[in-house]
């Protein structure tokens, strides 16, 4: 049982090594970046949020989870924004890219704090912070 | 969004392009050792060194237990991401990140503080299935990312270094309504629109969950204790507080009195 | 420098590294040079307004050397942790806080172009980066265990995120006048003399000036607003469980702080290194008539920038020593019930007297000639000027090559 | 600013200060002051401002265009009748291109004459005095707002302004202002909680309700708005409206107190009877709407920047002289079967065909053709007239409605909404044939006849003067119909201010006598020297009381006497209808001794109740003002000053293009002619109708003293005489019978004859049906229960198990969730990624 757990597991390890490969078909420490090194970083954010939110068993947790998951995104924007990081005359983003990760800036600090207002209410009410123990509507 | 016109969705798709990685993975490895110390790029180098920050303290949030230790990896992180920001042009962005970004992190560092100062709250621990099975969903996640962002040859290629233009002006105008950057490569001419109408709805959408928030968190007045004021009057009683609850009644019936004699006809 | 270094035979990137490390080390002595004559300052001061001499022996006359003395003191004492104490947070806090008030002077110009790093955010970069130095507070707080600690950092941490919204607003006045958040062009804009200072540009920006003093003082946690280390109620705040070099670490960076807040003051309303009479000017100094007199100019501005940042924390000193401390819900008054509606009323003021007297109450008293703006707003009426981007970049003060400005940025050459 | 701006913005203001007094007491009513007491003040107050603003109006008016003499010249009278329209066309196509101008002559045909200090005024009018009135009057029009445009079709809300509407403003607001001042003390019952002795309940006792003193003002403010709204409005549509919306307000007035039986019913009659004439009414503007496309007065400018003639100009076309002619809209909808005809002759080129209608109308018109259409349009609006104004045979409501409270009926029902007819059929008066006046003057003659003879029996007070108002009414229809325009309207100002002083005076009587009943009077000149002097004055002006040869009088002299000698002109030039002549003369006899029979059973010998005459005591000055007030105007309302200025001369400034000259009937009647009105001036007509006059009333005063004061002619005697006459008069003709013989009661019969039908054979049918229907729905029932509420039972059932089943997966478990949703995301690419690219294995 274990084993078949883990074996798409160790598949999937492998295949982000392999995928990371190419990262060092550029040298990092000559050459200039590009966007698929921000897009590494983005993907290991959204990962991390992603494990974050599964994880965490304390609310403030998640939200932390969150932001690291809008924070990947946003990464992801402002990397296709950038001309630096693209071939000469390459199609880019531009602007648009940099307004809508600042909207996303923007709307994540509103559902933090809204975020924080539910989880103040659901302390008060159950005098916790976890999460496994907010179930009083489940099926 | 002009940007992913190049990105092919079923090229994006495609597995099949993990096959090519492996000649350039041995020139790499070759090119290591003759690392020419004139050529260092610094902007890539402190790229390595945000991008590693951000990730490592990414990690950090996860592993860490702590949730004061949580927020302070996170907020390293988001930091780290502001200097990427940064060194990707977008500085007003970066400058953003770190006002709100981490200015909001604080606000969730404070309340980790005061709503975990009990120390069974301090640390909440997953179970060890849990942590196997984030595992392999996390790397399965990662895995199809890196697939994805990879897949795509147009993204892999180095940078040209072209240093943008400084962004905060520009997008201080689109963000008013006006256009003023230059357009990027290919874009129809008539189909750029200012971010008026999507800034007014921010901030309307701020101010109302401002107040939302504070609705929502205010202090009620309630009828039923608390789980957590039933808690602590569970510890004992001290003989004074008998006292103070007579007093308040004798108050009650006196004012009741005093407002039918000061309403009677 | 990077050009004399490189024209030195050194690599490039050996230039650029040099050179930023003279440009920190620069920079950590205005911070710890800073610390030290204000440290010595602030005993002397108060010991004046208590009707005391204060220090008066150490390094001979004055006691001019007891801050020196002091910090041998710290740096021999023993340093102490509490017994629950977080370790890792409470080594880490200090230095936190330290750092978040260095890098606010990476933007922080003291001159014309003598800044660590030009940023066309500078502002921005500056009020944010101001409000990190919160965190170490709360850090500390946190990891000490303590609850005197714990209350202290709360408060902290209530207050400051509080300022930071009036603040904000009355950072936003200057750049709006200036139409621009790099504060090298800000400080620019008011060369001349007294009259061109967005202070007194109009009665609103004279108003949100004390203001944003107001504001600067409370987030910097200097009396009356160090509800933070309120030594009458929480016996020293956030840093009762500190001693030794963490502990002076904190104090370098409130006293960093308190000169940051100054030196923005200064930047932004009191027309940076462009003093109430143009010295250089009247001397005939000027960045065009060779490269010594554009040395002369900088180092003049320096000063003058220097100084007035000075008086700034020496006003601040006299406040602390002058008004008693705030209860916590008085700062919040102040903060979310004055400062915050009077900035708005006055942003607003400040927006509408720039929309229809944009040459304030001075047009034109002693104001080089010539226009400063921004590249790309260079057409007439504020039409993007597209056609010859070329031209409009060199007209500018903010011109010239792109790649020198961010440093950071630039290619290695091959 | 010009007049041309500024009358509007003075007058609209003046018309809506009402509205906004309305709306305020309607929102905030028993909450201005105690009890609603401010609401007085509120509604004076806009009322007040009202009258400001209209004699600001005024005044700048007068600025403007000053009042001249009318100086009549003697041979109007001799001048040949036959050939007044002919001349008119002629003369008036020579001269009407000088003048088209809007702001063209003001005044009389000899306006040449008169001293001209008006610059715009046509300076070279030479005009044949039998040619009529050929210069347009002076007048402004406009729209504030347009409802609706489309095509030549338009609706606004816009303004007809001209000497006539400024004068009736000010009229209005003043006598609406006397009469809010004085309905604060009359109505200051109504402040408290009142106990209504009329009403009796079903347990015996009298109905105890709280006072409704804001509502009255609340009503009396919408009324005002809406009379304002008459007269300043430019299109008939606007008129209807506010001619409704005064129907209304009488409605709600008459019904004020509505607890009593009396007063819900008369309120009710006299809304339905104005229905009867505004359904004629509406004839008549579907008439006008259908065939003209316009219902503007005045010609007008659509926001498409097209020009549109009014209906003046349609009727009569200034190119022609003003002279009364068939509309083209009309002829083409009379001539319709002919319009097909030749537009079907073209089915290729339609075009051609309209241009070949456009060249016949001419040809249709000398046919004949849309004469008739002009003259029920002309009709139609005078049904409505008929109605608001109380003429023969709607006349009835009008003596009924005096149950509203004594103020209502002095503004509302005698001195401005029943006058509301009269000024529309003068505001109409160009659209109107010879043929449709000589059917006004007939009803106006028999309305007044009627009305007097029935005015002379009655013994409630208020009855006689609403008798009056009716018997005066038709004196002005029958001004207007025997060509006397001016005199009508005359009449209409003069007969406003003494009519509303009557009233006044006899709600003052009413107020300290507790009763309406004339015979519980008597003997009250002495505790009321205040009111029984002002109601001496009032009865004088309304019998006209003048010195024939010193042409000085009350204001009611100068404007019965032009009644008289237009009528006495009229009957001149057409013998056969001589009778109108006799009519006029008789009713002001008539009209003499009732008013004084009034009079002296109030006011002088002996008191015939003590108990009453004990009570009886003087108004308050609240009540006694605003009589002296308008005991004032009632004298000099007809007073010409010496230069020329007077209401008479400036109503005449308004007459309306083309009318004045004489008019040529002959399409209901036999050919008769509507004579030019300044030829009654000539001095033989004029002299015999101040002397017949004269005589008249004199007679009338004499008999009325002859057997109330002096008792040389009991009463009772004469009514014992001719009882038959008598019990007919004092049952007023019997017209409610006869009504209630004629229509109600075959109504009531046909209703129950259909409700019979109703019952007996159609709900027989339905009953059947229903009962089929039942049956099958039994069967239906069953089957629906059986096989499909079985299907759908088991249905739910399934997904409540289902359901049951599937609740187990909502854990509430937050990170399952997010655990589901990634990995949910990862197997739908890798599946999609395997699917789409079998090459996943290399």
């Amino acid at each position: 049982m274990m084993g078949l757990v883990l074996a798409p597991a160790m598949v999937a390890s492998l295949a982000t090594c392999l995928a990371t490969v190419p990262l060092f078909a550029v040298n990092p420490f000559t050459e200039p970046v590009g966007v698929v090194h921000y897009l590494f970083v983005g993907a290991v954010l959204f990962t991390a949020g992603i494990a974050c939110m599964t994880l965490k068993r304390n609310a403030l947790g998640i939200l932390m989870g969150i932001e690291l998951v809008l924070n990947g995104a946003n990464i992801n924007f402002v990397a296709f924004a950038s001309p630096y990081l693209r071939a000469e005359g390459a199609p880019t983003l531009g602007l648009d890219g940099q307004v809508v990760a600042l909207f996303v800036i923007l709307l994540a600090a509103a559902e933090a704090a809204v975020a924080l207002a539910i989880t103040l209410n659901f302390y008060n009410n159950h005098a916790t912070v976890d999460v496994d123990r907010a179930d009083d509507l489940k099926g | 969004m002009t940007g992913m016109l190049d990105m092919d969705f079923i090229d994006f798709m495609d597995f099949s392009t993990l096959t090519h990685v492996v000649p350039p993975l041995a020139t790499t490895l070759a090119a290591l050792p003759a690392l020419p110390i004139a050529g260092i790029n610094w902007h890539s180098v402190l790229f390595l060194l945000f991008a590693g920050l951000a990730c490592g303290f990414a990690i950090g949030v996860v592993a860490a237990d702590n949730v004061v230790r949580m927020a302070l990896y996170l907020v390293f992180s988001l930091g780290a991401t502001a200097g990427l920001f940064f060194l990707a042009g977008a500085e007003f962005l970066g400058a953003m990140q770190l006002m709100i970004y981490v200015g909001g992190t604080l606000v969730l560092l404070v309340f980790g503080v005061m709503l975990t100062a009990q120390a069974p709250l301090v640390s909440i621990k997953p179970s060890s299935s849990d942590r196997t099975l984030t595992a392999v969903a996390g790397a399965s996640l990662l895995s199809l990312l890196l697939t994805a962002a990879f897949s795509v040859d147009a993204w892999r290629g180095p940078g040209v270094g072209v240093v943008p233009a400084p962004s905060a002006t520009p997008l201080g105008m689109a963000l008013v309504g006006v256009r003023v950057d230059e357009p990027p490569a290919g874009t129809p001419v008539g189909g750029r629109v200012g971010y008026m109408l999507p800034f007014e709805i921010v901030s309307v959408h701020l101010l109302v969950v401002l107040v939302g928030a504070a609705y929502l968190a205010r202090a009620k007045r309630r009828r039923t204790p608390r789980p957590i004021d039933a808690l602590a009057s569970a510890m004992p009683v001290e003989p004074v507080s008998t006292a103070a609850t007579v007093a308040p009644t004798g108050r009650s019936a006196g004012g009741a009195r005093s407002a039918l004699v000061g309403g009677g006809r | 420098m990077v050009e004399f270094l490189i024209g030195l035979g050194l690599p490039g990137w050996v230039a650029w590294s040099i050179a930023a490390l003279v440009a920190a080390v620069l920079l950590l002595n205005v911070i710890a040079g800073g610390a030290l004559v204000f440290i010595w300052a602030e005993r002397k001061i108060a010991a004046r307004i208590q009707d005391r001499l204060g220090p008066t022996r150490t390094g001979g006359r004055f006691g001019w050397l007891q801050s020196l003395a002091d910090g041998i003191k710290l740096l021999a004492k023993e340093d102490l942790m509490p017994e629950g104490a977080d370790g890792l947070l409470f080594r880490l806090a200090p230095y936190v806080s330290f750092c978040a008030s260095f890098c606010a002077f990476i933007a922080l110009p003291f001159a014309f172009d003598v800044v660590g790093q030009r940023l066309n955010v500078g502002v921005f970069f500056v009020v944010a980066v101001l409000g990190l130095e919160v965190f170490g507070v709360i850090l500390a707080g946190y990891a000490s265990a303590s609850k005197w600690s714990l209350f202290g950092a709360m408060r902290e941490a209530a207050q400051v995120v509080s300022y930071e919204v009036p603040l904000g607003m009355c950072v936003v006045v200057p750049v709006m006048l200036a139409g621009t958040m790099d504060l090298v062009t800000i400080g620019e804009k008011q060369a001349g003399w007294m009259s061109s200072w967005f202070l007194f540009h109009d009665p609103f920006t004279f108003i949100i000036f004390w203001v944003y003093v107001t504001c600067a003082v409370a987030s910097v946690n200097r009396a009356p607003f160090d509800l933070a280390e309120a030594e009458s109620e929480l016996v020293a705040g956030f840093h009762t469980e500190y001693s030794g070099l963490r502990w002076s670490f904190f104090f370098m960076a409130e006293y960093g702080s308190m000169f940051l807040v100054s030196g923005l003051a200064a930047v932004l309303f009191l027309g940076g290194w462009n003093g109430p009479v143009p010295v250089a000017r009247l001397l005939g100094f000027s960045d065009g008539t060779g490269e010594s007199a554009a040395y002369v100019v900088r180092l003049l501005g320096l000063a003058n920038l220097m100084g007035k940042a000075t008086l700034g924390v020496l006003f601040m000193m006299w406040i602390r020593w002058t008004l008693p401390r705030l209860r916590i819900d008085q700062v919040m008054t102040t903060c979310l019930k004055y400062c915050t509606p009077i900035a708005a009323v006055m942003f607003a003021g400040a927006m509408f007297w720039q929309l229809f007297l944009p040459g304030g109450l001075f047009p034109g008293w002693g104001r080089p000639a010539g226009e400063i703006r921004e590249g790309w707003l260079e057409g007439p009426g504020g039409l993007p000027a597209a056609a010859s981007p070329a031209e409009d970049r060199s007209s500018t003060v903010t011109g010239g090559e792109p790649f020198e400005r961010t440093g950071l940025a630039t290619r290695s050459p091959r | 600013m010009d007049l041309e701006s500024l009358l509007p913005t003075l007058l609209g203001l003046a018309w809506l200060l009402p509205l906004a007094s309305f709306a305020l007491i309607l929102f905030a009513g028993p909450r201005l002051g105690d009890h609603g007491k401010g609401a007085a003040g509120v509604a004076t107050a806009a009322i007040v401002g009202s009258f400001v603003l209209s004699l600001l109006a005024l005044v700048s008016w007068v600025a403007e265009h000053p009042v001249h003499a009318v100086a009549h010249d003697d041979h109007g009278g001799a001048h040949a009748s036959a050939d007044g329209s002919a001349d008119g066309s002629a003369d008036g196509s020579a001269d009407g291109s000088a003048d088209g101008s809007a702001d063209g002559s003001a005044g009389s045909p000899d306006s040449h004459d008169a001293p001209s200090s008006h610059g715009s005024e046509s300076a070279h009018q030479t005009v044949d005095e039998g040619a009529g009135h050929v210069g347009q009057p002076v007048s402004y029009s406009g729209d504030w707002y347009t409802l609706y445009e489309g095509g030549r079709l338009r609706l606004t809300i816009g303004w007809y302004v001209d000497a006539l509407t400024v004068l009736m403003f000010v009229m209005i607001t003043f006598i609406a202002t006397c009469i809010h001042v004085y309905a604060s003390g009359y109505m200051h019952d109504e402040l408290h909680d009142i106990t209504d002795h009329e009403v009796h309940l079903a347990d015996g006792s009298h109905l105890h309700r709280p006072g409704r003193f804001h509502r009255f003002f609340q009503a009396l403010s919408l009324f005002c708005f809406s009379m304002l709204g008459i007269v300043i409005a430019g299109n008939l549509a606007m008129v209807f409206i506010f001619w409704e919306l005064v129907g209304i307000c009488s409605w709600f007035l008459i019904g004020f107190y509505y607890e009593r039986k009396s007063a819900s019913n008369a309120a009710n009659k006299a809304f339905i009877v104005n229905r009867i004439g505004d359904f004629g009414m509406l004839i008549g503007l579907m008439a006008l709407w259908g065939a003209l496309g316009t219902l503007h007065f005045a010609d007008s400018t659509g926001l498409d920047g097209h020009a549109r003639l009014g209906l003046f100009s349609l009727v009569r076309p200034p190119e022609a002289g003003h002279a009364q002619w068939v509309p083209d809209g009309m002829v083409k909808f009379a001539a319709a079967e002919k319009v097909k005809a030749v537009l079907r002759s073209h089915p290729e080129d339609p075009r051609a065909g309209v241009e070949q209608v456009e060249a016949k109308v001419e040809d249709w018109r000398d046919e004949g053709y849309g004469r008739w259409l002009l003259l029920v349009a002309g009709l139609g609006i005078f049904c409505g007239c008929i109605g608001k104004s109380a003429q023969f045979p709607l006349f009835v409501w009008l003596p009924d409605a005096m149950e509203g409270p004594t103020p209502v009926s002095a503004l509302v029902h005698s001195a401005t909404m029943v006058a509301a007819g009269v000024y529309l059929v003068g505001r109409f008066y160009p659209v109107l044939t010879p043929d449709a006046l000589l059917v006004i003057a007939y009803v106006g003659a028999i309305t007044l006849f009627i009305a007097a003879t029935i005015a002379l029996v009655a013994n409630d007070i208020k009855r006689v003067l609403a008798y009056s108002t009716v018997s005066q009414l038709g004196y002005m229809m029958l001004a207007l119909g025997v060509g006397g325009w001016l005199a009508g309207l005359f009449h209409l100002v003069t007969h406003a201010f003494f009519k509303s002083l009557l009233f006044l005076c006899s709600g003052s009587v009413i107020h300290a006598c507790h009763t309406n009943d004339m015979r519980k009077m008597g003997g009250l000149a002495k505790v009321m020297p205040w009111t029984s002097g002002t109601m001496l004055v009032g009865c004088l002006a309304i019998i006209g009381a003048g010195v024939p040869f010193l042409d000085i009088g009350l204001s009611g002299y100068y404007s019965k006497d032009s009644i008289l000698a237009q009528a006495l002109l009229f009957a001149r030039e057409n013998p056969s209808h001589s009778i109108l002549f006799y009519a006029v003369a008789g009713g002001a006899m008539l009209t003499a001794f009732y008013m004084f029979r009034l009079w002296f059973m109030t006011f002088a010998g002996q008191p015939r109740d003590h108990h009453v005459h004990e009570h009886a005591h003087e108004s308050p000055p609240v009540m006694v003002y605003p009589l002296v007030a308008l005991s004032v105007l009632a004298v000099v309302a007809g007073w010409t000053l010496p230069g020329g200025f007077g209401i008479a001369n400036m109503i005449d400034q308004a007459r309306p293009a083309g009318t004045g000259g004489t008019e040529l009937g002959g399409l209901l009647f036999r050919a008769f002619t509507v004579p030019a009105e300044h030829a009654s001036h000539a001095p033989d007509i004029h002299v015999t109708a101040s002397l017949t006059a004269f005589a008249t009333a004199a007679s009338g005063v004499l008999l009325a003293a002859a057997m109330y004061v002096w008792r040389v002619i009991p009463p009772a005697a004469v009514a014992a005489a001719a009882k038959p006459l008598y019990t007919f008069l004092a049952n007023r003709w019997y017209f409610d019978e006869i009504y209630r013989f004629l229509f109600v009661l075959p109504v009531l019969g046909m209703s129950r004859l259909v409700s019979a039908t109703d019952t007996g054979v159609i709900d027989k049918f339905i009953e059947g049906l229903a009962w089929g229907a039942k049956q099958v729905a039994g069967f239906d029932a069953w089957l629906d229960r059986t096989f499909i509420d079985g299907f759908v039972n088991g249905t739910a059932n399934a997904t409540w198990h289902a359901g049951l089943e599937l609740k187990k997966l909502q854990t509430g478990q937050l990170r399952q969730y997010v655990m589901f949703i990634a990995l949910g995301t990862v197997a739908i690419f890798v599946l999609a990624g395997l699917l789409l690219h079998s090459s996943f294995a290399g």
